[in-house]
């Protein structure tokens, strides 16, 4: 893997900007989310809309924005509105048809945990930020792409708290509990692509980065994992999208 | 009608031991200079509220102000996470403090509720999670019309609400704009309030994207310039990245965190006796605050 | 992403009969000139829902468009009474008239519902008053952390929403200011939307209080200039208050009503065949639509 | 009565507008509340704050609007806010000290009616507006001020259609509804000043104006009127009153 041109979060920030459809309006989170809308709207998907849990529809940055309320979306959005609109009014509606998430625990039918790594709630381990938009982004948006570096602490059996829900303890469970949107369609991370087995909602992995084993992948994954019959290799970062990427990455750094 | 007074002033009037209290500001226009000054006055027994709390929260914390945190997302915004907030939640130092956790749409919704006199909101939210399971203030509800089942949570009743803004004018009201958050929301909900601005002005002309909050739904109206340093104030000032990244070291260790509480909150050299609360504001709100290496030349008037 | 196409076209995609349509603006951008062009296209059957229902409701109740109207307070502002209203609801001319009546503040959290994606709204209303004797639509509720009883509303379900503001860009984002009552919310309600503008522009350049509404929120925008007549757009034209007063004499009395339908809106002379909904309404819509002694210095662009 | 250089309409709309002190939060309605609320600001209570029901914070027009939602009352207000933030954040807490009402009826308790006049609702004698703001200024104001000019078919035993409450059907009724202001404390005719018996909270005559005498105020009331002992008169229009009156109007006309 060394040989290649690219870094695996590169690749994973590419696969992830290439998931957004040019047209769709996608709730990002910053970091990695934000880096790979950014990268869509600055390659194959220009008219992406961007939406901000800050309070920005349509935001259109000419560089990354430093945190989740930076002035440069206020700054370029189509419009500006109050938290608790941007909650009520377009994400709870199901009008967002793209959610991002991070996920410091993830487990094998999408739910994600960025509240707390333990057993006991008032006596964690680690201590996480806690849940932020998650719970309605996941429920809400029409359907949810999880970004995560994969390894057997982030991919656990069963996840220590459900600050989100992906597919709950698997199929039907989403319908049962009435959350409107499909859930987590697609899982990226630094090796490859994890989906929903159409029968059994378990993530499965449909695709490896170019250079990744098989084997690698099993190691970095904390339950016994199922991969796809047809599985797909992604196809490489092209020289474009790198050239975007990191050109982006450095108008950021230079603004700091 | 609002109150135009002096910080220190302003902080001993609004918020008082034991408080329910939120310092709101989503990333843009954080009272800090209001957190600092509530430090320095040595509050105790706070419960604080606030969706996003960050490095004001994780000061305040390790200060000893708090007992309680009342949140939906703690973390240092694109740096990592709070380690005084962590030490306190996982080692009790330098005191338990107690968590209610909501989701964001949640903790919305509770100001939407509070902001209209309601005693709850409803909400599609926190099915599924584990949540409910923490706290008695996410509770099931059923539409009298549907037959549907959604989720209600209680309205926030603040004692207190510190918000940094803008601009004020000599009658007390007061003009913000870009990302607004639920500022106006946290205002409504409280008894006593207290909003700090950059500047008091003559008359507010109108802006683009600015709301004003009128003087009589206001407590107290503070100037305090570069208020909201480390983060920012819109047509006034920029991010001040550097400090947040730096925050990191000295939050992860309790002495470099005390020391820092000594020399730019209380402004006392070593074995100096102790707090001195009626040490004014005034002259430290202009950067002097700012942890070591960060950048000067930020937090200036764009 | 919203649809720019012309007036009748639009109309005749987004309002269908038998729908639950609301035309919405408060006193401000009252979206005349697409409820003229509905009538002229020969509407049937339609739940009007307003807060206000004004002059552009009693002509669509008079010309036999709809069979119901949610609504909150129907008058001619400032004038009198809506007699094309009464005659349907006391005699059912020209057809008889549901009538399900709320508050406004009951409406307004409707709209608020309905935007939100809730099937229902609660608020401190109603109680005490006759009102929920009218209409199953207004129920207890008790809120689950103090057991205190509330009212509920359910959320409007709108099939067409039809509002005037001043400017869309090319890609259909819409652009108001001065008086937006509960146009967003009625917009976001809607399975389908129009927005009839002042004019299209190139950029829509901040403004002091202009909200935006993006485009892929919107179904249809069609530019018809002076398309609020007789009310006003702010920074385009001023209220046609003649045109108010004159109504009172029109709406009063069934002939006068006809004979006005006739000229102005179908632009035919008397014994014409009848509707001509292929007539488009574009050059319908400046001023020549209003009632004798109404004076031509309004309207204009300010 | 003729004899007086005001006319009636002019006597009640000086009685409202000295009914405002300087300084409260007033929720106004358009045609004689807005005519009352603007002469105040022009007289005794330059710093009273009107709120419009559009959604006008400290609206400070410098003639009287024509509608509630008059053009005017955006430009020179010091907010202007969407119409359900107006009733939710505004109005429904508590905020506003004083609201104005119209009534088409008016009961002994200071019950109002703008709904409809006759025994059926689906098939009434006069089909009125409606509800509008008032049932929840009613509600929620500290205090309302009812305006109202006096006759046996405004003035009625029992309300037709309760539209608004006042006091119900007397004393203890606000509280066990829980209704939070203090209810109509003043209804000002053209005849006099009524206010509710502390004992009973029926309607009491505790004032006439210059000129009035009390059986005429009997005749035009259509239930068997108390009269406060201490009866009082209304002082008369100040010529200052007057002229700002006079001049507001002519400005209004003017502008049209």
């Amino acid at each position: 893997m060394d040989a290649q041109p690219w870094t695996p979060d590169e690749m994973m920030t590419v696969a992830a900007s290439r998931a957004l459809r040019d047209g769709v309006v996608c709730f990002v989170g910053i970091g990695l989310p934000s880096t790979a809308a950014n990268l869509a709207r600055r390659t194959h998907a220009p008219d992406l809309v961007l939406v901000y849990e800050s309070g920005t529809l349509g935001a259109k940055p000419d560089r990354l924005p430093l945190s989740i309320g930076d002035g440069i979306l206020a700054d370029t959005a189509d419009a500006v509105i109050s938290v608790p609109e941007v909650f009520n009014y377009w994400l709870q509606p199901g009008r967002v048809d793209v959610g991002f998430l991070g996920a410091a625990q993830l487990d094998k039918y999408g739910n994600v945990n960025t509240t707390m790594i333990g057993d006991d709630y008032r006596r964690p381990k680690v201590r996480l930020p806690g849940a932020g938009g998650a719970p309605e982004i996941a429920a809400s948006c029409r359907e949810v792409i999880v970004v995560v570096r994969q390894s057997t602490r982030a991919f656990v059996e069963r996840v220590d708290f459900v600050t989100s829900v992906g597919f709950g303890r698997g199929k039907g469970d989403r319908e049962r509990l009435g959350l409107r949107g499909a859930g987590p369609r697609t899982v990226i991370t630094d090796l490859g692509v994890l989906e929903p087995d159409p029968e059994t909602c378990e993530l499965t992995l449909t695709a490896v980065h170019p250079g990744v084993g098989l084997d690698e992948v099993r190691a970095r994954t904390g339950w016994p994992l199922r991969v796809a019959e047809s599985l797909r290799q992604t196809d490489p970062p092209t020289p474009t999208e790198l050239a975007a990427l990191r050109r982006l990455r450095q108008q950021t750094e230079q603004q700091e | 009608m609002a109150r135009i007074t002096s910080l220190p002033e302003a902080v001993s009037e609004v918020v008082q031991d034991g408080d329910t209290v939120a310092f709101e500001g989503f990333t843009h226009l954080i009272p800090f200079a209001a957190g600092h000054e509530v430090i320095r006055q040595g509050r105790r027994g706070l419960t604080l509220v606030r969706m996003t709390p960050d490095l004001i929260y994780d000061q305040l914390i390790g200060a000893g102000c708090a007992s309680r945190l009342v949140f939906s997302w703690g973390g240092n915004p694109g740096v990592g996470s709070l380690h005084r907030f962590r030490d306190a939640v996982s080692h009790d130092w330098p005191a338990p403090l107690e968590l209610e956790e909501h989701s964001h749409a949640g903790m919305a919704n509770r100001y939407v509720a509070g902001a209209s006199g309601l005693p709850f909101a409803v909400l599609r939210g926190y099915v599924g999670t584990d949540l409910p399971g923490q706290t008695s203030n996410i509770a099931p509800i059923t539409c009298p019309f549907t037959g549907e089942v959604l989720t209600a949570v209680p309205a926030l009743k603040l004692d207190s609400a510190v918000i940094h803004a803008q601009r004020a004018d000599r009658h007390g009201n007061v003009q913000l704009w870009g990302i607004t958050g639920v500022q106006k929301e946290a205002v409504l909900c409280a008894t006593r309030s207290l909003v700090t601005v950059e500047e008091i002005v003559d008359e507010l002309d109108p802006r683009p994207g600015a709301m004003v909050l009128p003087s009589w739904a206001i407590g107290y109206v503070a100037e305090a310039p570069g208020g909201a340093h480390p983060s920012y104030a819109q047509g006034y000032s920029v991010r001040d990245n550097d400090y947040y990244r730096a925050w990191d070291a000295i939050g992860r260790d309790r002495e470099e965190f005390n020391r820092w509480l000594d020399s730019t909150i209380f402004n006392r050299s070593p074995g100096d006796p102790g707090p001195n609360p009626e040490r004014g504001g005034a002259d430290q709100q202009n950067g002097a605050d700012r942890p070591s290496g960060a950048d000067q030349q930020n937090g200036a008037r764009a």
